[in-house]
This record gives structure tokens, C-alpha cells and sequence, in this order.
């Protein structure tokens, strides 16, 4: 090992040193949802060069709980879509708490297809407790445009690559969150319900909800040995609300490593594997020989 | 003897094998009542043209919670389905399709990985052997004790209507009571024709998760399949009686004869 | 001369006789609105085997005002779509008198949409005075689903046919009017704005309807000699709701006749053909130069 | 003698000449006056780098509509203009455009068969050359004197925009005020990214129509462009000082590098 080799190994674990604290999984869901943590907007600031927001969704209104634009990033431009939960309490009733409409998915949609007719990757900064479980919601068919996104966002021919911040909640965080690469922040979440959800669900007892974080496997070291992400953003170690311009630099590294590589696939390519992807997730080994007619489909149509 | 059934709605009391002939519907008051898997494919299919396929797979417990096999082994043992969704192929008045049939009473109806693996491979067949899919759902929604992996389904069986889109080749959902959660945010509201059978719940969350966000109660017909017509989510209120015709009528219209 | 033609010939005079009438304009606009003239309902019931109504946009609601479905004419599939004004005031009433909001044209789309899939032909039914103009219609962008329509529609794969079957007004009538073949009934109008409109706008006097509709030329010969359209419905002499039967069967005639022609065409030629007509509307001799440009683009496109 | 201009919603007397540096907006409350086309041009192309296409053809009469010719006369000589949209090519920034202003001053901007006729042979130009388009639109909707050749400009135009839509090249709409009708039903809601101007009107009834139709006031800000970005169908709101950056933004980050 050469002296640049060892100081560059020591450099590397100081800095792991200062950046990384074991959590508990509770501790990650508390961490990830607090009021000071990063949120999608402060991100596009440390990250993109210049940035424009882009409203609506052409069809019934401008979701201000979905974020969507036009950013450039060291000179390379990219759609960005990403839920905003506000950093205080007036900018939290501002955009619902992150939770959005189906107009903010269908925005959200509107953009990524733009995104595709001008060959602009997509990256998606995931933070919402899940999609709005209202009146108005339901009516104009929140399942319906969830559903459309992750259809839609399946075969899109530009490399999306997504981020969950803060809280990955359930449909509502995969509605932006179907990608070809996908990455966790240290303290970020990610799970099909709340832990109080599925402690009053499963546990009939709401109050139990450390014990379901426990088992749940939401966090990202679990969620990375389940091969559900594909990497982990390092924060600061007491969290990314103290140093947001350190995970923000990950995230942008990140970005920059894996466009490299997307942007030089071929788009058939690209889809081909994102599909494969998404249909290897919880297959059993028998189920997984049943892989064969995806591809047979894949070829027919790709 | 005879045994009698009340009717939840007009509150008559309905001789059970009047109401088994009628297809477990009210003769008074047309409450569509829960209709059981092997019913289902015996009203929609052509005699004996069912053939399943994985019927022998089950589920794992990808995340090992305590108690999740035991629970699956009593739902099988009570059912008498593996999981809570049954595939296969049949003809419709001699039009080749390819079936799914979710069981509510399996789990609620809930999707794992089995049961998006088993939706997602059928859409997949009918995409290569040009083969019409429905499906009837039934679903309470994600099965939480596979967590993540139980949400993945919603974007695995959604991918695969992405991958049927790209074809001539049509699905056609129909919704039953209840229908809700990650089955509603995923492959049930994405069919080239959406039917429902009368007074199914129809919905992402809950009626119950709604009150409690809203404080208010909910207006009446609330997410009923009438509801969700007239919102602009489902095609058409299908009769179970008139149901296997008005599919047939969908197939032989939705049929290319060059098939590019 | 044969004797066959000659009588084939004396028959055909016979039957002018019986089923033309030459009106004024203003009694034309009069008898399209007449409550009692057949719909599109009603025309369905005399023209296809079988029918089959579908609901809904898939995003917002289902507009009653306009009726959409699967429709079996000699056995062939097709989509219809069209304009319900309802035969009686309640009935007027529960359609909004033909008037749509954007989830009728958003319908419409969907509708046409899964036709083109399906690679079924497309009949179009228009009776309206207009889309509707009300504060949920505006809000909603009535003129983005219009627009989107329009757009839409003149690239559409499949066959479109059009019979304005009362009043043809303005862009609501066109939102579903885009199409390869525009017949009119001979007492139907299609205009830019009602005479009423007109006379109130350029005349200043809403009084001078009728004189208004004498120089719109917005009635079936009129707008067969500017060729706005490919042909003319005949009615009954007293009018198409005397003899409903009579229009259904020449509109049936004409349907098949049109697409044992038009489901031969390929695709590309199909569409080249419709963009060509439309582009041709209304361009001065001058201007007809620059349908060149208009041809390269078609090449390299289609 | 200074000339004094009083602002319709601040009241302010302004200086014209004042008014006039500032692009025609009130510097007391940010009010859009009026913008002539050519001052419009100057704004957004690199210096004298616009070359008119088209500009010598007049629309004809094609109903011939008594006083019809007259009427356009009178415009044209009090406008200096054709007709009521001027198109051409420029720079912006260094950047080839296309770019097309309508006049609401010529005949309140109404599309008549030479105004749909100019503009959609902009955008398949735009298409064909691989240059972006960029129409600033006032209209209040079709030239009623062309009657149903005037509606055929809708679907015309929007034709043009699903060419341009199966290529790569964008098309970008500003709305000013106003922008209503015809115009609004067609090209000027198709924008791949659509701006508008603080305060403009825009919607497809006018405000008198409609509260004709409803028989009350119309909401405070109705159809304004705040209004029409809060319901989903402008991109942004932009003041007229910072049209030309965010035009050179868009084109700048639409550019497809290999063109398919
Ligand atoms: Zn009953
Ligand atoms: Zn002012």
C-alpha cells in the first residue's frame, strides 16, 4: 500500500467516523421526520446550478405538495420532481404535510413526459407519509394516478434515478419512486405502511410502533442487504439537518456517477433492465424461472 | 331445513339456495353478496374450459414476522385456495382468455408477492399468445406482513399493464366489493375496460382512514362503484348476471385481426 | 339509356322529391334545434346491431352531455362518440343541453384513444350548441381539452367519421369533429358562433338572427360548395324527426360505405391525407405554395 | 411637455417615457400595459437579428362579408400591420428561433385564415429545421367574418402542434393579455412549456359570457394567469423583464443533443 493509498484508507474512515452513527429503526423514523431535516428544496439548491419550477398538471390544478421543474446540474439539464413537506409549520399546512393530490402525480407525470420527449433524465427527491387520504383525493382518483405513474414511469426511456430524503410512505412515495436507480439517505425510511399503522393493524396496538419499526426492515441498511436500493447517501452523523451541504454533495455525486452510465445506455436497454428489475422483487427461486416469458415479451417489444 | 340468509340491505330474509341459484345476489333488492372464487370462474368461464396455472406455489415470509405462516396456513385450511389470487386459462363463449380471480376471503384479499407474481405472469401471457386478460379484484390492498416487498407489487403489476399497453392485446378489470389500496393504486385502475359489479367500495384509502383524516362522516354512496362511474373511474355498474355476456361483448370488439 | 337505369333514375328524382326541401338558413337553425329531432341516441339504436355506453375520463368525472361507447354496425366494431342534448326538458336538463364540460372532450379522447388501439373506426355524432361556458368548465381548461382534441385527433390511426346531426357550433362542435369524412344533415348547421352571436357582435343587434344566418353560409349546401364537407345526409322533407328512420338508413349507407374505403388505407397515408385537408382550409392561392414544407414533414414523420 | 399615462389598478400617473424604459410596466405596481408587436420583438430577439416571413399577404374574404375588407384597411393602416400575427425568425441569446407575436391591436387579435395559416406554417418549419418556436399569443379568439373557415384555424393549428410533437423540437407559448377564445382552444393550450404575463385573461369564454351563463360576479382574479397556473395549465408567471432569460433557460435545457 502505497502512502497516498493509506492516507486516502485513513481519510476515508475518519470521515466515515464523522459521518455515520448506528440507529435504531425508530430512531431512523423520528430522525426522518423531523421538521428540520432537508427537504427536496434545499437539495436542488446545493446541487443544481440554476433551477426553474414548472406548474400543473394540464388538467385540474398546480399541487404546491408536488415540486417539479427544470434543473441544471454541472451544466447537464434534468427534470426534478419531489415532494415538499415544508420547514415550518405555515409552510407545512402550505403543502399538506407532503401528502399530495392526484393532480400532484399527474403533474409529477406531465414533467417526467416531458422529460422523455427532450431526453432529460429524471430524478426524484421522495419525502411524504403517503399520498392524502381525502375527499377530494379519492374523487378525482388518487388510486388511478399513482397507478398511471408507476405504469407510465415503468417504460419512460430516459434513466430515472430516485432519492428518498426524509419518509419513503407507502403508494404515495412510489408514485415518484419507480426507477432504474434508487437510494436511501442514512436516516431515511422506507415502508409499505407507518410503523403506528402497522402496530394498529397487526398488533392492534398502536402504541407499539418501535416494536414494528424493529421488524419491519424500513431503514436503509435493511432495505440495501433486501436489494430493494441500490446504495446509501452518508449524512452527517447527527443527521442531515446539520450538515445539508454534505449529503447534499453525495446525492450529487451519486447523480453524476450514475448518469455517466445511464445516458450512455440505449433506451430498449435501459427499460429491459429497469423491467427486470421491478419483476425480480419478491420472486420466489420457483417463481424466479417464470422470468423467462418477460423476457420473451421484452424481445417481442423492445 | 332451510337455511336462511338476511340480506344486509332490505333486510329480507332469503332462502340460501334461492340465493346460490340467483349468483348470491338479492332477489329484492340486488345486493350483489360476496361471490366465492370457484363460483366466480363457474359463472364467467365456459363449462370445464378452466385450467389453473401455479396453483401449487405459496407464499414466503420474505421478512420472517412471527406468526405470518401459521396465519397463511389457517387462511388456506379455511378457504381451500394456496393464496389470494387464483390463475388460468379458459374460453369465454369459445374466445380463449386468461383469468384472475382475487379472493377477499383469503387475507383480505391481500397482495404479496405471490399474488402480484401470479397477476403479473398472466398479463405477460396474454401480451405473447395475444390472449385477452381479466381480472376481478378484491383486495383490502397491500399484505403488510411483506412489507416492502408487498409494495413492489403495485409497480411490478402495473409494469406489466405498461408491457400489455405496447400490444394489441387488451385487459379488462372488474371490480367487486371492496376493492382499495395498493390493488386500486396499481393494476385494477389501469384496464382498457373497467366494470364493476353493483355497490363494490372502490377506493385508495379507506373509508375508515378517511373519516379520521376528514373529522366528518363520509356522504352516502362514498366510494361505491356508483360513485366511482359517475367520477369517472369505471366504465360501467355490470349486473353478475349480465356480466359474462357483457365481457363477451368487450372481447369480440376489442379483437385486431392483423395483429401488427 | 336501359330500361333499368331509366327506372332507377326516375326512382332516385321520386325520392329527391320526397326527401328535399329547399329552406332558408334561418329555418335550418331552427329545425336543428327543434327539441324533437333525433339524437345520437337515437341514431345508434337504428344504426348498430348493439351498443355498449362506456363512462368517464379517468380523472375527473363522467360527463352525461357526452355519450361514448362500443357500438356493432354489421358486425364491425366501432367507437362512437357524440353529443346527448336530451328529448324533453328534464332530459335537456340532466345533459346540460349538449353543452360539455372538459371531462366530456377528456371522455371522448379516452374513448378514441383505446379505439386507435383497437384499431377500431370512429363515428362522431355532433349536436351542440357549444362547450359550456361556466365557471367548472373554465376551471377545469375547457380549452386545453379542446385543444388537446384537436390536436389528438388529427393524428389519430384509425378512420374518423363526422355527421353533425343538428347544430354544429363552434369549437365544442369541433372537439369531436376532427375527422377524415364531415357529412351534415341537409337541416343540420355548423358555424363559428350562432347567428344570434353574430348579429350581436358584428351587427350589434341580436334581433338580426336571421339575417345574420342569410351570410354565415353555415348550412349543409353552403358548406358543401366552400367544401367544409364531403357530403350531405338526406332527411325527411318535413325535417329527420319526421322519418328518423330515413336519415339512420342514408347515415348507415354512408358509414358503410366510407369504411369499406377507409379501413383499406395504411395508417400513414390515412393521416397524411386528413392533415393535408385540414392544412388546406381556408389558404389563399397564394398560401397554397407553402404546402410543401407541410408534405417533407409528413415524409419524415410518417 | 411630459406625457403622463395613468396605471388601470395603481392609479399612478406615470411618465410615459418612464413607462416606455421600463417595457411598458407600471413600476409603482408591476401592471402588464399593452406590449406593440415590434417593441415585443425588440425585446426578445438579439438585436436585429429578426427577419419577417410572410409579411406581405392580407387575408381575403372568403364570405364575402359586406364592410369585411374595410375593416381590415382600417387596421392595417392604424396598426402598420398585415394582419394580426407577425412571424419570423431570430436569435435569442445566440439561439435560432421561430418566433410568432399576435396583435391584439389588429381586430383584437382574431384568427382568421391567414393569422392560422402563418402560424402553423411556423411550426412545421420549426419541425422540419429543428428550431424551437415560440409564440407570444393575444387573441380574443376567432375572426368572426371568416366564419367556419376561422374555426378550421383551431384544428389546423393544433394539427401543426401534433407534427411538431413527434418531433424534438419544442414549442413554447406565452400568454398575454388577453388570450381567449379559438385561440385558447387550440395551439395556445399546447405549449410543451407554457409562460404567461402577471395579470393577463386568459380562457376560452369570455368573463361576460360566462357570468351571462351563471347570472352572478365572477370570483376576484377569475381566468387571470394566477388563476390559470393555481388550476394546473400555465407553466409559470413571468414578468415581461424576465421573458427573454427564461425563453434562453428553456430552449437552452429542450435542446436534444442527437436528434433521433
Ligand atoms: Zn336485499
Ligand atoms: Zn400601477
Amino acid at each position: 500500500m502505497s502512502k497516498i493509498e493509506l492516507k486516502e484508507m485513513s481519510e476515508r474512515l475518519s470521515r466515515v467516523d464523522k459521518y455515520t452513527k448506528k440507529r435504531t429503526p425508530w430512531e431512523c423514523v423520528k430522525l426522518s421526520r423531523n421538521i428540520n431535516r432537508p427537504g427536496v428544496e434545499d437539495y436542488i439548491k446545493l446541487i443544481c446550478d440554476d433551477f426553474m419550477p414548472l406548474c400543473g398538471d394540464r388538467l385540474y390544478g398546480e399541487d404546491k405538495a408536488m415540486l417539479g421543474g427544470i434543473g441544471l446540474i454541472d451544466g447537464r439539464a434534468v427534470t426534478i420532481i419531489g415532494n415538499r413537506k415544508g420547514s415550518n409549520l405555515k409552510e407545512n399546512i402550505d403543502v399538506n404535510y407532503g401528502m399530495s393530490h392526484p393532480e400532484g402525480y399527474r403533474k409529477a407525470l406531465r414533467l417526467a413526459k416531458q422529460a422523455e420527449r427532450f431526453n432529460r433524465p429524471i430524478i426524484s427527491f421522495i419525502d411524504t407519509p403517503g399520498a392524502y387520504p381525502g375527499l377530494g383525493s379519492e374523487e378525482r382518483g388518487i388510486g388511478e394516478a399513482i397507478a398511471t405513474n408507476l405504469k407510465e414511469f415503468s417504460t419512460l426511456s430516459v434513466p430515472i434515478i430516485s432519492f428518498i430524503i426524509g419518509e419513503g410512505g407507502s403508494g404515495g412515495a412510489l408514485g415518484i419512486g419507480v426507477s432504474d436507480k434508487l437510494y436511501l439517505l442514512e436516516n431515511a425510511v422506507y415502508s409499505v405502511i407507518t410503523p403506528e399503522g402497522f402496530a394498529s393493524i397487526l398488533m392492534h396496538d398502536p402504541s407499539k410502533a418501535e416494536e414494528a419499526a424493529n421488524i419491519m426492515k424500513m431503514t436503509a441498511q435493511d432495505l440495501l442487504e433486501m436489494e430493494i436500493i441500490h446504495g446509501i447517501i452518508k449524512e452527517d452523523k447527527d443527521g442531515a439537518h446539520v450538515n445539508p451541504e454534505f449529503s447534499a454533495s453525495e446525492i450529487k455525486k451519486t447523480i453524476n456517477k450514475d448518469l455517466n452510465i445511464l445516458t450512455k445506455k440505449k433506451p430498449d436497454s435501459l427499460v429491459r433492465y429497469r423491467l427486470k428489475k421491478i419483476r425480480s422483487i419478491g420472486a420466489s427461486k420457483e417463481q424466479e424461472s417464470y422470468s423467462e416469458p418477460l423476457l420473451k415479451v421484452l424481445q417481442k417489444i423492445y | 331445513m332451510e337455511k336462511l340468509v338476511q340480506c344486509p340491505i332490505c333486510h329480507q330474509e332469503i332462502n340460501a339456495n334461492v340465493l346460490s341459484n340467483n349468483l348470491e345476489v338479492c332477489p329484492n333488492c340486488n345486493y350483489h353478496f360476496h361471490f366465492k372464487v370457484r363460483e366466480r370462474i363457474v359463472n364467467i368461464c365456459d363449462e370445464n374450459s378452466f385450467v389453473e396455472i401455479d396453483e401449487h406455489l405459496v407464499s414466503l415470509n420474505p421478512l420472517e414476522i412471527e406468526g405470518y405462516e401459521e396465519k397463511l396456513k389457517k387462511h388456506k385450511d379455511k378457504s381451500n385456495l394456496n393464496d389470494a389470487v387464483v390463475t388460468g386459462s379458459a374460453t369465454l363463449n369459445g374466445e380463449k382468455i386468461y383469468l384472475c380471480v382475487m379472493a377477499f376471503d383469503f387475507m383480505g384479499g391481500s397482495m404479496g408477492a405471490l399474488v402480484g407474481e401470479k397477476i403479473t405472469k398472466i398479463m405477460i401471457e396474454g401480451a405473447i399468445n395475444n390472449i385477452p386478460v381479466i381480472i376481478f379484484c378484491a383486495s383490502g390492498g397491500a399484505r403488510m406482513q411483506e412489507g416492502i416487498f408487498s409494495l413492489m407489487q403495485m409497480a411490478k403489476t402495473s409494469s406489466a399493464v405498461a408491457l400489455m399497453n405496447k400490444t394489441k392485446v387488451p385487459l379488462f378489470i372488474v371490480l367487486t366489493h371492496p376493492t382499495t389500496g395498493g390493488v386500486t393504486a396499481s393494476f385494477a385502475s389501469l384496464g382498457d375496460v373497467i366494470l364493476s359489479e353493483p355497490g363494490a367500495l372502490i377506493g385508495f384509502a379507506g373509508p375508515r382512514v378517511i373519516q379520521g383524516t376528514i373529522g366528518q362522516k363520509l356522504p352516502e354512496g362514498f366510494q361505491r362503484a356508483e360513485f366511482q362511474r359517475d367520477h369517472g373511474f369505471v366504465d360501467a355498474v355490470v349486473n353478475r348476471k349480465d356480466m359474462k355476456e357483457t365481457l363477451s361483448y368487450l372481447i369480440k370488439t376489442h379483437k385486431v385481426k392483423n395483429n401488427e
